[in-house]
């Protein structure tokens, strides 16, 4: 995947995130403060009104996404996302083309990110909890020798069960942790929007 | 959802907008930034930015002014501002004797503002930070995010606005900030949820016996439902709760803030501190100052929260200086 | 009907006591009765005494104190005070110079304060009286109960509260007080109704996309109902209204309150304020003062109203005099 | 009737207020500010408390009714209610045995003190929209030389269709006036009030 490509990715990305923006803000006012959809959105709203003037570079790309969401999300979600894509887009700096292997540094250069800025691990119920499955199912499928899109499939499948075993726990991170107990039976706004993405590279790809 | 306003996309603009235009003696917008900083910048003391997500007016930028805060950062409902908009407050209040950071305990709240204050770092503005953690709704542990910020945040801002004003340096500013801190207790209980203009409706339902206790002030729900209390045993269940927290006894002076939520009438709140005072009286806790009234508001949302600042003679004294800011005057 | 109280019968008494407890500096109340008069009596100057039916906090107490007014009297919810109350008000306020009764214009509360100046009148203490009327919702005629007083009433008491601090005599704050009544119109809506508590029931329904034009500060309907509309086109009408009643124009200069209802959060009302100075500004007229908050409530009513005072140099002047008051401090 | 069978009929009348609290307060909610029940409740719940302290003496018992109302109601009806009584009780000072020629002076100098008191007249949508209808049938059917069990059925009837009158005609006086139009439809508090008080009168004399 090259630049010009990869800004095609991100426009549905943005679309996708629009689709959802609803349906994420109802998830984040169950257990959280019912914005996350309005943030995620007001962001890749942003992001894709720069496409057209962003370098036709992927890990320039990633790095102006992440510092356009930094600069509008706001909440919990912009620094984290902001930060996910600028460390993914820092960990490809000078390649032109983007593959499998690539996806994996990126990947795992986010979620360092995230886990490092949020001090947050998995099982806390947040974003970490799809993005960490789905990147461990990517690798081993990739490790497997399976084709690139067939992995994408299984990681976005690891994400939806790390989406459905956020319901099953009690947040200790994020707003959600104001909760306690009340926060068992509801999935994760961050999480959900970490799978909404994955979804659209997978379809990407396929 | 009815609401008093044009889109709602616009809301925090043109309610900033509004406020410059009402009160342009006290505060100014930065043109281009949902930040509202003094009107008349003083030269040769510690500037103090605080905000967070609009949402909870008048804070935070009803506390811009002599004696409170430099500079106030308004980002969109309920969500933290992002850290352009609070270095452009940094750098806009900057007098240069340094910055004290004034945030409320959330994730986004603290990871926005600390970025930011990386950026002023980098340009050489001296910065330091204290994080409010007020509400005892939530138990406070190492293994989660902490406490919220909550209406004691107000006290902060009184605390340190009045040090800084006397010209102590950022260090000095910052030790009363953190002694307000340690000695503000915070619990409220809603009766209603709110609405966020852009979501369109309201974060909560609420049964017509039922309230939220244990709220926070982003429209979220509280710990738990409760039936519905009279307001003296509500009183005695929020102060329960803050004592449980903060033994006082006997001979302990305090301040105490009754708090509104944005859309409970005064007169309730009143009725809420007749029964404060009385607990007070009991304990033998002399109650140095009252505030009742909307200080840290959700919204519409109905309720009200209870704060108790535990004082010592210097922050009797910061207490008592005089404030001339939209929110609050003494 | 979710509020936070204890029993429907006593809330005007808990939170009046309430007051009593939170501003012990400013104002007391009279055993027995439910009248708050100034903390510290002042002797030598003419005393201002006003009240109406309670539901409205902060007024009328909160007006009690230094620049307004001496005593204030709470009647029953949105019920005009008995004769006997507001007798004992005007008692403990006459300090030998007489006192001004600022009353608004509702058939209850003119006929009890008027039987209170017989009876004052009766123990030898000089009354007089003035008529707050700015609602210009309702047409003035001579056949019908006239205009309402309304939010408008804050602008005549800190104006007639000012000039009584001065030391003036009786008949000149009347005056300044006539004056102030005379310039002064107000003109509201409500998004919802409110529920006295002993009544247990909203005064009125609405649907989700409307409001109501023109309501006074009662809980009562309003003029008539209206689709809802976006919060320019609110001001738009209220102004419409206002200006329709007292033309003013270039080189005018005014007072503007942007008064909320109490339950309506006062980012909407800056919103609100917002347009009011735009459309003052296209009008060339000059806006001296703005005042934006709940001042004149109806419980947890939403809405809101636009208050504007056309000033001539001497209004002005009062207006800017010092006020220490709960409700406003200047 | 002496003051002591008065006090009786003093206690029903209070008790019939208490019975219609909630129905007067409805009424006052629609072109009102609804208070008209609380308010009335209050003052003859004060009154009833009072009855047993009161001379047994019609005049005077009216007189402190209406002194209790003035101190206990409030409102506009307060004041009125008040003078009502105090002038009907000054009508027949003095007299120990009340008939009809003094219930004819009393209601006469009570619909006077109500008249120039609130600046009304009938037509205006208030109280005394039942109370002169009233009046004037009571003087008539005893001028006819009827029964004073049945002019009060007649007097009690002409309230009824006083009443009635009200839901027809616009409010000039009272807090009804500022509906303008919107208050056509709907009876008046005050005039309800009173015709409850008429129809104890009527039920105690039959
Ligand atoms: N410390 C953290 N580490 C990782 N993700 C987090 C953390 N805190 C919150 N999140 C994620 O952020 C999401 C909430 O984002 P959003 O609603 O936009 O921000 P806010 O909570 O400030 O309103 C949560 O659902 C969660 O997935
Ligand atoms: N000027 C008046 N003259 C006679 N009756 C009046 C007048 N004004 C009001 N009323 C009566 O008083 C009633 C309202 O009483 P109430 O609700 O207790 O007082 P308020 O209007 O002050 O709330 C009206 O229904 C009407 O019958
Ligand atoms: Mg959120
Ligand atoms: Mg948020
Ligand atoms: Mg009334
Ligand atoms: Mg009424």
């Amino acid at each position: 995947m090259d630049g010009q490509v990869f800004k095609k990715l991100l426009e549905e990305i943005a679309e996708k995130i629009k689709e959802n923006r609803q349906f994420l803000t109802d998830l984040d006012q169950v257990i959280g403060d019912g914005d996350h959809g309005i943030n995620m959105d007001r962001g890749f709203s942003k992001v894709l009104e720069k496409i057209p003037s962003m370098p036709d570079d992927v890990s320039m790309c990633m790095k102006q996404t992440g510092m356009t969401l930094v600069s509008t999300v706001g909440g919990a979600a912009g620094p984290l996302y902001g930060t996910a894509f600028m460390k993914a887009g820092d960990a490809i700096k000078g390649k032109e083309e983007v593959g499998v292997g690539e996806a994996i540094l990126m990947m795992d250069a986010a979620i360092q990110g995230v886990m490092k800025l949020g001090k947050a691990t998995t099982g806390e119920k947040t974003m970490l909890d799809s993005l960490v499955p789905a990147y461990e199912a990517l690798k081993e499928c990739l490790e497997a020798g399976k084709e690139a899109k067939v992995c994408f499939v299984e990681a976005v499948e690891a994400a939806e069960a790390g989406v459905e075993y956020t319901k099953t726990i009690i947040a200790t991170k994020g707003r959600a942790s104001y909760l306690g107990e009340r926060s068992i039976g509801h999935q994760d706004p961050g999480a959900t929007s970490s799978l909404v993405i994955l979804t659209v590279i997978r379809d990407f790809l396929a | 959802m009815k609401k008093l306003i044009n889109k709602p996309e616009n809301v925090e603009v043109e309610m900033l907008e509004g406020m410059e235009m009402a009160h342009g003696d006290l505060l100014r917008k930065l043109e281009g930034f949902n930040v509202l900083v003094r009107a008349n910048k003083k030269q040769g003391k510690v500037a103090l930015v605080s905000g967070g997500g609009s949402g909870h007016e008048p804070a935070h930028g009803g506390y811009v002014g002599t004696g409170m805060l430099d500079g106030a950062v308004a980002g969109a409902m309920f969500t933290s501002p992002t850290p352009d908009q609070v270095f452009e407050a940094v750098k806009a209040v900057d007098a240069g004797k340094g910055v004290l950071l004034v945030i409320k305990n959330y994730t986004g709240d603290v990871l926005n503002f600390e970025m930011a204050a990386d950026m002023a770092e980098m340009e050489g503005i001296k910065v330091d930070k204290v994080i409010v953690n007020d509400d005892v709704a939530v138990m406070n542990s190492l293994y989660t995010t902490g406490r919220r910020g909550v209406a004691g945040t107000v006290f902060v801002h009184k605390v340190a606005g009045a040090m800084a004003e006397r010209g102590a340096e950022l260090d000095e500013v910052k030790r009363v900030a953190e002694k307000a801190i340690a000695n503000v207790r915070t619990m409220g209980v809603a009766l209603s949820a709110c609405t966020v203009p852009a979501a369109g409706k309201p974060g909560f339902a609420l049964e017509e016996d039922e309230m939220e206790v244990g709220l926070g002030i982003h429209g979220e729900p509280g710990t738990h439902k409760s039936k519905m209390l009279p307001a003296d045993e509500i009183v005695d269940l929020l102060l329960g709760k803050i004592f449980e927290d903060m033994p006082m006894g006997n001979g302990d002076k305090v301040a105490v803030m009754v708090n509104g939520c944005g859309g409970t009438p005064v007169s309730e709140l009143y009725i809420l501190n007749r029964r404060v005072a009385q607990v007070m009286a009991e304990k033998g806790i002399e109650v140095k100052k009252t505030l009742v009234g909307d200080y840290m508001t959700s919204l519409e949302m109905q309720g009200g929260a209870v704060s108790v600042l535990k004082l010592d003679d210097e922050l009797e004294g910061l207490l008592n200086e005089p404030a001339d800011t939209v929110g609050l005057k003494i």
